[in-house]
């Protein structure tokens, strides 16, 4: 079992004929992803490599596909509108690569969304993999391997680097998720834990959290209140500055909410494990399996 | 990005926010020029990208235009948190009867932009939330519906009994939100919002911060970046298209992705040293990239060893390599370098980096833990 | 019984201190309703009559008093806003009396209504009376009467000509119900057939409707499949030349739906009782009861 | 409101709409001179607030400004479903490739605004959707978010499959969203919307119905109303503050409420009448109202008879007594009148009308029959 994507996964590409939607659309193929249907607007019609139809609209896309996940790979300025027009078509599960998009625009998206009964997972996020099942975004899919851990992370690369560790010490992943370090997100911690809890397969969670806002805060919460799985969990960001953007808009301290601290000893008032290092979670999973 | 005081009310100004009129100085005789064309009591008001500019000198009160040249002649040049004063915002004094706080930010927890009103104002508002949380009302606004008429006035008589006063706030709530949400701005605030003796209602101060995703397709909001305001690495940075912050450790670090920036400085300090920057390359990197961040790095004097550590997934770490190669070449580095590579094309970047004459690591501890103990002289860990 | 208010119902007044709001607010009370506090900004802290406490919010009104009805005698160009502050203030039950509110703003009000789960009546709209019981809005008070049968129209005055008419003739009522006559209002038919349907002291329902729009032929149809009452219906505007407006901004005749003649077709299919005059409800309605 | 196409279009142009140039004429001259400022065949198009101009013989083409003199003078004067042409509009004969038709409305089902799209335009949007329904897309907007870009894309692409002239669609589409909010209309319509043999999209044709609440709080709207494009009666009934219809019967109707209105029509015609005019003194009516009434319906040569049917609930009955009684002193009638009272302070007014000589009636079936009879003479019922 896995969260979110499996074999059952019909994916659309929204932005497949640009020059990153190609690329890991192609990456997604390789890795076994069922890819049904591309969109971008005057291409309709066409197919991708050959082999994947091309449509106008999502809607276009969902009416001949039946899919039912769409990752998303426009431009900022495009990627709002383009999660709306996900939502609007029916897709039920929405991945948004798209770095930069403007915070307003989230504001809409958001309420948006959820009234269409959709799940959104990003914006500014690498997507998610359950490993030798489907992978929908950008998480390379060499480093994982199937397994019983389910990791989730508000983080691109340091997701990978935990990944990487925990696949060459041999514990494979139910699924890795990417939630991504922007303010506004669709899909947060606590999505992700209550879906682990709810996959007989997932025996241990890893959670990699960073500074800025209170969503690990409210994450270690629910472990103490509804997890019965045990979670390890690292924060990034022990030794920023305060009150300065370490790249994420996320990663703002914000008053007195926000440290690493105050998120470390959130965690360990949770019963939550602390890896301080990434290269801790081999030790810190491996003992809870 | 920050703007300033001065652009900020430009903004409002033209939302209907009712601001007292105002001109920017560069010299203390512009200064001393504009004070003479108001005719009256004028306050000199520096222009920077710093809170507690009051507490720090960058506020004074002149009474004549006399007055005004030698008070800008004290601000202008000034250093406040670190940054030099280069410009004053010079503006008529005005006879204060209430000071208030009026301030709208996009809210993670709520997801919304809120609003935030204090009839306790000309302070920090989290000194205010600290003391007096009472006083101080939050209000999340719906996008969908934007900032409803009842919603204003009731802020509006949160801050004034007075009913012409709540309206007159009221209506100013609405030019905020309007000004906030058509510049795309992540915050905005009028603090002091005041009232004269004759009942008016005014903002006295403005302060926005723009969203940068907002930048590419507002062209008339990015020309207001003033980067003499801000640290010249970091200008640089931002025209290479790197996320830039320079700290005050030894470590010099290079990292694709934020999160693993932040891990990677963190265990510099684990190990016993203290990390020089965030920089931060981005996911698609490109070999100019590389040179431009080793451009910065190499810039700054405390920097006594270099430490790259790239998880190849976008990023292709030969990219990184060549831009290593390439940006020594012109540049012969005088501090000992530490390469951590994986991922993406790591055989081939490898073997550039050993044609070239450096070694590659593949474990991020083993990497930290050198270039740790390269800065320090093997003192650390 | 009756529907919607009843002796429970505690009111505010929106507008209170104005030329419409005072007057009928005067006669409310004395009618019996319990008129708990009124909301005019600036005046907050007064009262109405020495009575009635007036408040600059409703929110405040509600929070000091507990009312659960709002109704709105406010200007035109201020009404949609005053229907969402008591919609927001979390009362139940919100009547608009205010002719000539722009449609574009009853489009935004709408939704926003159902969003928090109040129900508006209105607007332009003569309000609603439960006789012997409470009276919100401006049915004049005198012409109702308690007893078995529900009304429900878009009409104000042709409403009063139809109680006056059952009321002379010993038929009273549970509850009479104006819910106006503008494209876009926040209770229609079916809501109140519904209603007195659940109500078990409504034995007959009398239907009032107008030219224009498709609301008496939902009616129509929700009588044929929902209800065991008998509903007499009327509609008028028979000889209203197709394409003008006639008052009412309902009383449009748009393209082929809307006629007289094909809503009291719908309503002969449903098996519903006509009545050609008003006055016809007098038997209609006394053979049903 | 009804507002013309020379006036739509203005709007139009103000959010961005591509409209081909255009001026106003009231005379031959004026579009002989128009036509030569042009230099290029043009089209001279009626302004009148009636469809099907073009049936009619109000829109025709000019090869040469002497065409263009002649064309005019035959437009000009003509009477267009009874309406007389006022002013005719010169503009420049467009290309045409394709005819598309785009509308929004109001629509009471959805409550919401709703768009109607179809690539067959030029004709009537009622013929296209009786016979060829698959060629027409409805897309409800919701006004919470606004006409989203994919919605306004989807419809582009329903009317083009070439992808530019889509999102040109698209943007126009957008455009007329932002007109129809602001300008507080129930309907904007372009019809036909054509794509010229270069590719470009235009707006040919343009017709904007503004919602008449709207008016108070948009005079600049308020302003364009045509009172010369009405009947008169039905202006001095605006002007009044009374709704009015004119009709084809011989009684007139006053009646307060409009639902009560049309039932009184209703019960003439039940009784073998015609009733001369729908007439609404509204809710909270004076003695002033019922004067402007009276002067109103006395002005139709064919009104034989005249019923007053009032229920008095907000409207006093006494008031409307005052009212018959100054309207026919100074003017006395030619006709007879049939007064039905009933309501508030019935019997005051019952009192004054006694004093004055007329008597009133309780009872509206008796009241209208009584009327029919008097309007013909006995003939009917």
């Amino acid at each position: 079992m896995s969260i979110f994507i499996d074999q059952s996964t019909k994916l659309i590409v929204q932005g497949i004929t640009g020059r990153d939607g190609s690329f890991h659309t192609k990456q997604m193929i390789e890795y076994g992803t069922c890819v049904v249907a591309g969109v971008t607007p005057g291409k309709g019609g066409q197919t991708f490599e050959g082999t994947v139809p091309i449509f106008n609209t999502v809607a276009d896309a969902v009416a001949a596909t039946g899919a039912n996940t769409s990752v998303i790979y426009v431009p900022p300025p495009f990627a709002a509108d383009a999660i709306m027009e996900a939502a609007a078509a029916g897709v039920s599960l929405i991945v948004c690569i798209t770095e930069g998009v403007p915070v307003l625009d989230m504001t809409r998206v958001y309420p948006y969304v959820q009234e269409n009964g959709a799940r959104l997972i990003g914006p500014n996020c690498p997507g998610l993999i359950s490993p030798g099942k489907s992978k929908v975004g950008i998480i390379p899919g060499r480093i994982c391997t199937p397994g019983p851990v389910g990791l989730v992370s508000r983080s691109g690369t340091l997701t990978y680097e935990v990944v990487y560790h925990l696949t060459r010490a041999g514990m494979g992943q139910t699924t890795c998720v990417g939630i991504g370090g922007d303010p506004i997100n669709g899909t947060n911690f606590i999505d992700c834990l209550a879906a682990f809890e709810r996959d007989p397969d997932t025996k241990v969670i890893a959670m990699i959290g960073e500074i800025g806002g209170t969503d690990e805060q409210n994450a270690a919460q629910f472990v103490k209140e509804h997890m019965t799985k045990p979670v390890v969990g690292f924060i990034a960001g022990q030794t920023a500055p305060p009150g300065r953007r370490m790249g994420h808009a996320g990663a703002i301290i914000s008053g007195s909410t926000g440290t690493a601290a105050e998120k470390i000893q959130a965690f360990k008032e949770a019963g939550m494990a602390v890896a301080q290092r990434p290269v801790d979670f081999v030790s810190l999973v491996r003992e809870r399996l | 990005m920050n703007i300033h005081e001065y652009q900020a009310k430009e903004i409002f100004r033209r939302h209907g926010i009712p601001v007292p009129p105002g001109e920017v100085a560069t010299t203390p005789e512009d200064a001393e020029r504009i004070a003479r064309s108001f005719g009256t009591t004028v306050v000199v008001k520096a222009q920077v990208h710093a809170g507690g500019r009051g507490k720090a000198g960058g506020v004074k009160l002149a009474k004549t235009p006399a007055d005004a040249k030698a008070v800008a002649s004290q601000i202008l040049g000034m250093q406040i948190k670190g940054l030099t004063v280069q410009r004053v915002l010079v503006t008529p004094a005005a006879d204060i009867a209430t000071e208030a706080y009026a301030g709208i930010i996009v809210d993670r927890a709520s997801k919304r932009a809120v609003f935030m009103v204090s009839p306790a104002g000309g302070i920090d508002i989290e000194e205010v939330a600290a003391k007096t949380p009472e006083k101080i009302l939050r209000l999340p606004v719906d996008p969908r519906y934007g900032l409803l008429g009842f919603e204003a006035l009731r802020m509006g008589f949160f801050l004034y009994p007075d009913v012409k006063q709540a309206r007159a706030a009221a209506k100013i709530l609405q030019q905020l939100y309007a000004a906030f949400t058509a510049s795309g701005a992540s915050l905005a605030e009028i603090n002091p919002l005041v009232t004269t003796p004759a009942g008016e209602v005014l903002a006295l101060d403005a302060k926005m911060v723009i969203d940068d995703n907002e930048l590419d397709r507002r062209p008339e909001l990015a020309a207001l970046r003033d980067d003499s305001a801000e640290a010249p690495s970091e200008v640089a940075a931002r025209k290479a298209n790197l996320t830039f912050i320079k700290l005050d450790g030894n470590v010099g670090c290079v990292v694709n992705g934020a999160g693993l920036a932040m891990a990677t400085m963190d265990l510099v300090k684990y190990y016993g040293g203290e990390p020089a920057n965030f920089l931060d390359i981005g996911g698609s990197s490109n070999p100019e990239k590389v040179v431009n961040a080793l451009r910065i790095i190499t810039a700054d004097p405390n920097v006594k060893a270099i430490l790259f550590n790239i998880f190849g997934g976008i990023t292709r770490t030969d990219d990184v390599a060549n831009g290593i190669v390439t940006a020594t070449r012109s540049n012969p580095l005088t501090v000992p370098i530490v390469i951590r590579l994986t991922g993406t094309n790591e055989e081939i970047a490898v073997k550039i980096l050993q044609e070239h004459g450096f070694s590659a690591m593949t474990d991020m501890d083993e990497a930290v833990q050198r270039a740790v103990a390269l800065a320090t002289g093997g003192k650390a860990a």
